[in-house]
């Protein structure tokens, strides 16, 4: 990690950036909440723009300040395994609660 | 023999000890707060399946929830900042830079205090045929339950009367006969399905914010000495510090539209 | 710091030197054995506490097959002494075991073996006492977590043992917990006949018993797993790394990313418990004729997808330390390299990634579609595969051996069919349509109790007698030895063979009765008498084990260095090893089990020696 | 015949056959691989013991029977798994009954320790239910006041189905997790509370069969069984036809 004191600098000026950026996604969130996105009666297109915008920040937060996009290939290994498995959690937990047997009385 | 690669990076792997520590730590809380997360989900889909089942995400504070995130995104930034200074051996530049991620930080605990305050001073009743009515100031005397409520013509169309003046705590207040109320409190975890996840959620959050209050607090005040005979150690460890509050930062950012927008 | 000392060059230009940490000050005793940041000394302080845990956990279990075998008659002997420290709502009239009782020794026997036995023993002491030797460390990376690790494991394991002497007892639902069973336990709810305390009754002690031993896994996984990433010694790159030190780090992946679930989990039921919510309580729960006063809307199958989350990397916890321990053993008495080492490390990998996809396998039942059960069949199925491959490289392993039975080598070898037996048994279990027989009989109890009591414990002994030496300077009884495995050997089986014909006949598990009040059990009650004599007689059989570990500390014959004739780096050590380990900068020449290399004149070639031509 | 060996309860269903046959097919595959592995470890083991062999080799074997086995292992799991496993699982919870196969339909519903089934009486439809109608008389929660609920039935821990007709099971609980097992007739599911879970079994043979509570719910759980008698239609549709309606007796 041998920066030198004006990559430094720079750096200090991106930050100052992304911050604003992530100000305004932040507003955007909020403002775009008022309306509503897609079918009358489900809040599903709400939900996945909301998250679609929290996610692009999240992922400014981890690139930019976390430093995720000079970090070394050791950290993506076990951080790559690991979003795997928030996803499979996240998307078997979800098929198992779609597919139960289904009740069927045959009156 | 001392242990290698507390401060230099180790050549193969190109990292320090402290921050693949930090990075598995990390790793476990994305496992956490994924299962929160994933709870969350189960939990809302639940809901949603049921007939009348409300997810009253309206009930929440948005401009506080907005505020707070714009000061933990603002404390991200400062704490970058005051490791840079570090970096560039600017002693109090960075105490300055740590100083202000410290107030915001006490600053996030505070308003989220009030919002618990409002939450804990706002209640709800469920009635019998089904109907909630919220509001402010509950109380239950003399087989009544009193209640100031946010909407009053709700309340009315449900069967309450204004109060009479002997029951009248505050200006407002509707009554309505124990007997027709299931249950009524404030809006605490157990009211129902939504506050239980947002207050564990929040919780935890705020448990977070704490811990990280108390780490980067001890750099700014007992670093002092580090700074005099490692600077870099010192500078390592706010990086290692500042990871976690980035964290905390990003989960915050997950949080705020999935409990108060969506 | 001191860069003289750290084998690999600094890369970093302008960092200065700390002077004050180099000289070794004398530390007292409380620093020194209780206190202590040293990787050794924890090890053996997790060991010991293991050990203790297992036997408690033994005794719970010598107790319940006692009543298994004779329902509803006084506990002899100690029957009198266990009233009046229990009380009487735990222990009846006639001194016999309450089901509430049996409930509660269920629970804790599989809690206490399982979180504070066997993953302490396999990973706590062994890893900690290992795995920095066999990678020429110092130390763990970060000794004072360590250090904390260790005493969050013993602060989760005394509220355990303290929640059996509070009123109601100690947890009654399982080891699984499940809700909405476990939310409602140790409540005036469920039980209104005892006044229960709000924190200090046996379910709510459970999980924050549970809270402070994740958050010891935690610590203790970031811990190995820097370590391992980061202070191998200069030339032992990944291939040359010993299987025990991949086991070692598979095994701490599992644990830092499975707990956390199981985390949020606890901490759900807690709330479900103390602030009254619902997160696993569905609307309209009738509890003793009352409807219960909350809110609803909660899951129940959510406790279980997040319990299980975990619960399935754990027994791949519980079993890979042990697969490590005996490949050591193994090529350390065959004197011979290990067979198919990189497959091994591969498959311990794949089997790593695997096991969290496939938990729902023990939720067959819980009225799962097509879709779903075909996806957690067809994965653990597939997950078999790296494990036919573990054991299978193993036993090809002791192909063209030169095979020194010592009581290290019994008990590795024994491992070998005991595992391949509770694997096996497995397998039937993974396939929905016949689970729906075999669930929750003992078939179920036969099958994890031949991987983790034959299999794990088996390997955990052969571990210690194996490393004993190291950690002593003497090693133990052979004679003691060999009177301890045998025994074992036989009575283990004795115990958990009948346990297939039981489970294939329909015998439910936790039957408090041991089945004598159901007419499918009548003609096999039998067994469960042969199964107690059984334990009682292995419990016997620990007796010279215990002996020879404690009298040999002092009494045994003196170990030199390397007294196996070794290759692995621990035995470049001095024995026992000093703070800071290695005498001097160890640098690694080649492959973990370079036995009887052709051309050499020992039959082992230390991973530490320079070549000699 | 290893099932014999194993003493696997006798079958009294249709569909149990299946499981028994798959059953007795995995434990034919486990033990060839159980005494093929056993015979060469146990031969390894007295071949290569010190005093006969007292130098190792440092190759061991070259033979690449290992790959053989492990891929013979997956080609007999994958047809376990898509042969027998799969489609079998799939009859079970996809093929119900349907209604020209005259089901009986009945709700089973578990509490700590019992299990109360309510059949739907001559309408075949099944009353509504609610908790708050929740009493000790009344422990499935019927709703008295609901019409198809006037002729539904109510038994206590022994209850009656016909051969020949397959019974369908809509499996509850009130309080805590149970499992609803009958081992003779190869059927067992959870009872969740807040959800219904449907099974189904085809009784070939008469009999009194145990039901077996399978899922720990409390210090009550040894012993929360029921009995369940498989008769003739005949003796069945005469049995129902002398239980008395649940609402007479509120
Ligand atoms: C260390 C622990 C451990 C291990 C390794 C395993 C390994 C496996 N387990 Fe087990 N299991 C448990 C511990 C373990 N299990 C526990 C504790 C429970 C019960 C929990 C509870 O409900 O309380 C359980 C329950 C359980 C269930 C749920 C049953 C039920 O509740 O109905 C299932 C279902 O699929 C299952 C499957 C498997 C499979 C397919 C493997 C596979 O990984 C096995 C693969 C191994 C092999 C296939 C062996 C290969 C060997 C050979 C082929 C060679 C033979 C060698 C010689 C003869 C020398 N297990
Ligand atoms: C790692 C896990 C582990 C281990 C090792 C064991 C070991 C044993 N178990 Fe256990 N068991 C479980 C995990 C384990 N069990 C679990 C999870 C359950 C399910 C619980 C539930 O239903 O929720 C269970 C349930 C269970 C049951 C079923 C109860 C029921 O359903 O009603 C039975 C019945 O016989 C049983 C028996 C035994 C026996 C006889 C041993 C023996 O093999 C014990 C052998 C022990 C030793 C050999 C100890 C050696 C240690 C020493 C000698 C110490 C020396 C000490 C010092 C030097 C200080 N166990
Ligand atoms: Cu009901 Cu066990
Ligand atoms: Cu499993």
């Amino acid at each position: 990690m041998a920066h030198s004191a004006e990559e430094i600098r720079s750096h200090v000026r991106f930050y100052i950036g992304v911050f604003v950026g992530l100000i305004i996604l932040t507003i955007l969130t909020v403002w775009i909440d008022q309306f509503h996105i897609g079918a009358e009666d489900s809040d599903v297109g709400n939900t996945i723009v909301g998250l679609a915008i929290a996610t692009l920040k999240a992922g400014l937060v981890a690139a930019f300040f976390m430093h995720l996009t000079s970090e070394k290939p050791m950290i993506f290994r076990f951080l790559f395994a690991t979003v795997a498995f928030v996803i499979a959690m996240f998307i078997l937990m979800l098929l198992a609660h779609f597919d139960p047997i289904v009740p069927v009385f045959v009156q | 023999m001392e242990i290698p690669y507390t401060v230099t990076a180790r050549a193969d792997t190109g990292l320090w000890n402290a921050k693949i520590g930090i990075w598995l730590f990390l790793a476990s809380e994305v496992m956490l707060f994924g299962g929160l997360f994933s709870g969350y989900v189960f939990l809302r889909l639940g809901a949603a399946s049921t007939p009348d089942y409300d997810w009253p995400t309206e009930l929440l504070n948005v401009p506080m929830g907005f505020v707070n995130t714009l000061i933990l995104i603002g404390s991200s930034v400062t704490v970058i900042l005051s490791w840079s200074a570090l970096k560039l051996r600017e002693y109090n530049k960075f105490k300055i830079w740590m100083s202000i991620t410290l107030l915001c930080a006490v600053a996030f605990l505070g308003i989220k205090t009030v919002e618990y305050t409002e939450k804990f001073t706002g209640y709800g009743i469920f009635l019998n045929d089904g109907a909630e009515i919220k509001g402010k100031y509950a109380t239950e005397q003399e087989g009544f339950v009193t209640i100031v409520p946010k909407y009053p013509e709700k309340a009315e169309a449900a069967g309450f009367t204004p109060a009479p003046a002997t029951l009248a705590v505050h200006e407002g207040s509707y009554v309505i006969p124990v007997e027709n109320v299931v249950r009524w409190s404030n809006f605490q975890p157990s009211y129902n399905t939504f506050y239980s996840i947002y207050f564990t959620l929040t919780g935890l959050h705020a448990l977070h914010v704490i811990g990280g209050v108390v780490v980067l607090g001890y750099f700014l005040f007992f670093g002092g000495p580090m700074w005099r005979t490692n600077p870099e150690h010192l500078a390592n460890r706010v990086e290692v510090g500042g990871l976690f509050w980035h964290f905390v930062d990003l989960v915050w950012i997950f949080l705020f539209p999935i409990l108060y927008l969506m | 710091m001191a860069s003289s000392t750290t084998p690999a060059p600094s890369t970093d230009s302008h960092q200065e030197h700390a002077h004050d940490e180099h000289h070794e000050h004398e530390l007292g005793f409380w620093q020194k054995y209780i206190f202590s940041t040293d990787h050794k000394v924890i090890g053996i302080q997790y060991g010991l506490t293991a050990l203790g845990f297992l036997l408690v956990g033994f005794g719970l279990m010598i107790l319940m097959r006692w009543q298994l075998a004779y329902p509803g008659e006084a506990i002899p002997f100690i029957g009198n002494l266990l009233k009046n420290v229990l009380g009487d709502q735990m222990i009846g009239a006639n001194n016999e075991m309450t089901p509430d009782l049996y409930n509660s020794f269920g629970a804790m026997h599989g809690t206490i073996m399982v979180f504070l036995g066997v993953v302490p023993l396999a990973f706590g002491a062994f890893g900690n006492y290992v795995v920095p030797l066999q990678i020429g460390a110092p130390d763990m990376a970060f000794p004072k977590l360590n250090m904390a690790s260790y005493w969050s494991y013993l602060v989760g394991g005394v509220i355990l043992l303290m929640s059996f002497f509070v009123p109601g007892g100690a947890a009654k639902s399982g080891w699984t917990s499940y809700s909405p069973l476990a939310s409602f336990a140790d409540t005036a709810l469920q039980n209104p006949g005892i006044e229960y305390h709000m924190i200090f009754n046996g379910q709510t002690m459970w999980l924050l018993g549970m809270v402070f031993l994740i958050s010891s896994s935690l610590l203790g996984s970031v811990n190995f797993i820097t370590t391992i990433i980061q202070l191998r010694a200069p030339g032992l790159t990944w291939m040359r790394l010993p299987f025990f030190c991949w086991a070692q780090l598979v095994t701490a992946f599992l644990l830092l990313l499975a707990f956390p679930p199981l985390e949020v989990a606890a901490i759900m039921q807690l709330m479900d418990r103390l602030a009254g919510t619902s997160f696993f309580l569905p609307t309209g729960l009738i509890v003793n004729g009352a409807q219960v006063a909350i809110s609803g809307g909660g899951s129940p199958l959510l406790y279980q997808h997040l319990f299980w989350f975990l619960g399935h990397p754990e027994v791949y916890v519980l079993i890979l330390p042990a697969v490590g321990i005996v490949a050591e053993v193994i090529t350390n008495n065959t004197r011979k390299p290990l067979w198919g080492y990189k497959s091994m490390v591969f498959a311990t990998i794949i089997l790593g990634f695997l096991s969290f996809v496939v938990w729902a396998h023990h939720m067959y039942l819980t009225g799962m579609g097509t879709k779903v059960s075909a996806f957690f069949q067809t994965t653990t199925v597939i997950i078999s595969i790296p494990s036919v491959i573990l054991i299978t490289s193993l036993i090809i392993s002791l192909w063209g051996g030169s095979i020194r039975f010592n009581t290290q080598m019994l008990f590795a070898t024994a491992f070998l069919p005991m595992f391949g037996i509770g694997g096996l048994t497995g397998l039937p279990l993974a396939f929905s349509a016949i689970d729906l027989y075999l669930h929750d009989t003992y078939y179920v109890i036969a099958h994890f109790h031949y991987v983790v009591a034959p299999g794990t414990i088996f390997g955990l002994f052969a571990g210690i007698y194996y490393w004993y030496p190291k950690m002593s300077g003497r090693k133990m009884s052979e004679r003691l030895g060999k009177m301890h495995f045998w025994p074992s050997l036989v009575f283990m089986n004795g115990i958990f063979l009948p346990m297939f014909i039981h489970g294939m006949a329909g015998f439910h598990r936790r039957w408090y009765d041991g089945g004598a009040s159901y007419e499918l059990a009548q003609n096999l009650l039998w067994l469960n008498k042969v199964m107690t004599i059984s334990a009682f007689c292995l419990a016997i059989a620990q007796i010279p084990f215990i002996i020879n570990l404690f009298i040999s500390w002092k009494l045994g014959r003196k170990a030199t260095d390397n007294p196996w004739d070794a290759t692995t780096m621990e035995w470049a050590t001095p024995t026992p090893p000093p703070h800071g380990n290695f005498l001097k900068p160890v640098t690694v020449y080649r492959g973990p089990y370079e036995y009887s290399v052709p051309g050499e004149t020992r039959d082992f070639s230390p991973q530490w020696e320079p070549d000699s031509k | 015949m290893l099932n014999k060996l194993f003493g696997l309860a006798e079958n009294a269903s249709d569909h149990g056959l299946m499981i028994d046959h798959m059953l007795e097919v995995v434990h034919w595959f486990m033990l060839a691989l159980f005494v093929g592995w056993t015979a060469f470890f146990i031969l390894t083991l007295v071949k290569f013991r010190r005093s006969k062999n007292p130098k190792a080799n440092y190759t061991g074997t070259k033979s690449k029977f290992s790959t053989h086995a492990e891929v013979g292992v997956v080609i007999v799991e994958a047809i376990l798994l898509l042969g027998l496993a799969l489609p079998l699982w799939t009859q079970r919870v996809n093929a119900f009954p349907t209604a020209d196969q005259n089901p009986v339909n009945i709700r089973v519903v578990g509490q700590q320790f019992l299990f109360s089934i309510h059949y739907p009486g001559a309408d075949n439809t099944f009353g509504r239910t609610s908790p708050e109608f929740v009493t000790d008389q009344n422990r499935v929660g019927l709703d008295p006041s609901d019409e198809a609920a006037q002729d539904d039935i109510v038994a206590l821990n022994s209850f009656h189905v016909p051969t020949g007709r397959p019974t369908v099971m809509q499996l509850s609980s009130k309080d805590v997790i149970h499992n609803f097992a009958v081992y003779t007739m190869r059927v067992a599911q959870d009872m969740i509370p807040g959800s219904e879970i449907p099974m189904w079994f085809t009784p070939v043979r008469t009999g009194e069969w145990e039901v077996i509570c399978g899922q720990l719910c409390g210090n009550g759980h040894y012993s929360m069984k029921a009995v369940m008698t498989v008769e003739g239609p005949a003796e069945f549709d005469a049995w129902l036809a002398n239980q008395r309606p649940l609402v007479e007796s509120l």
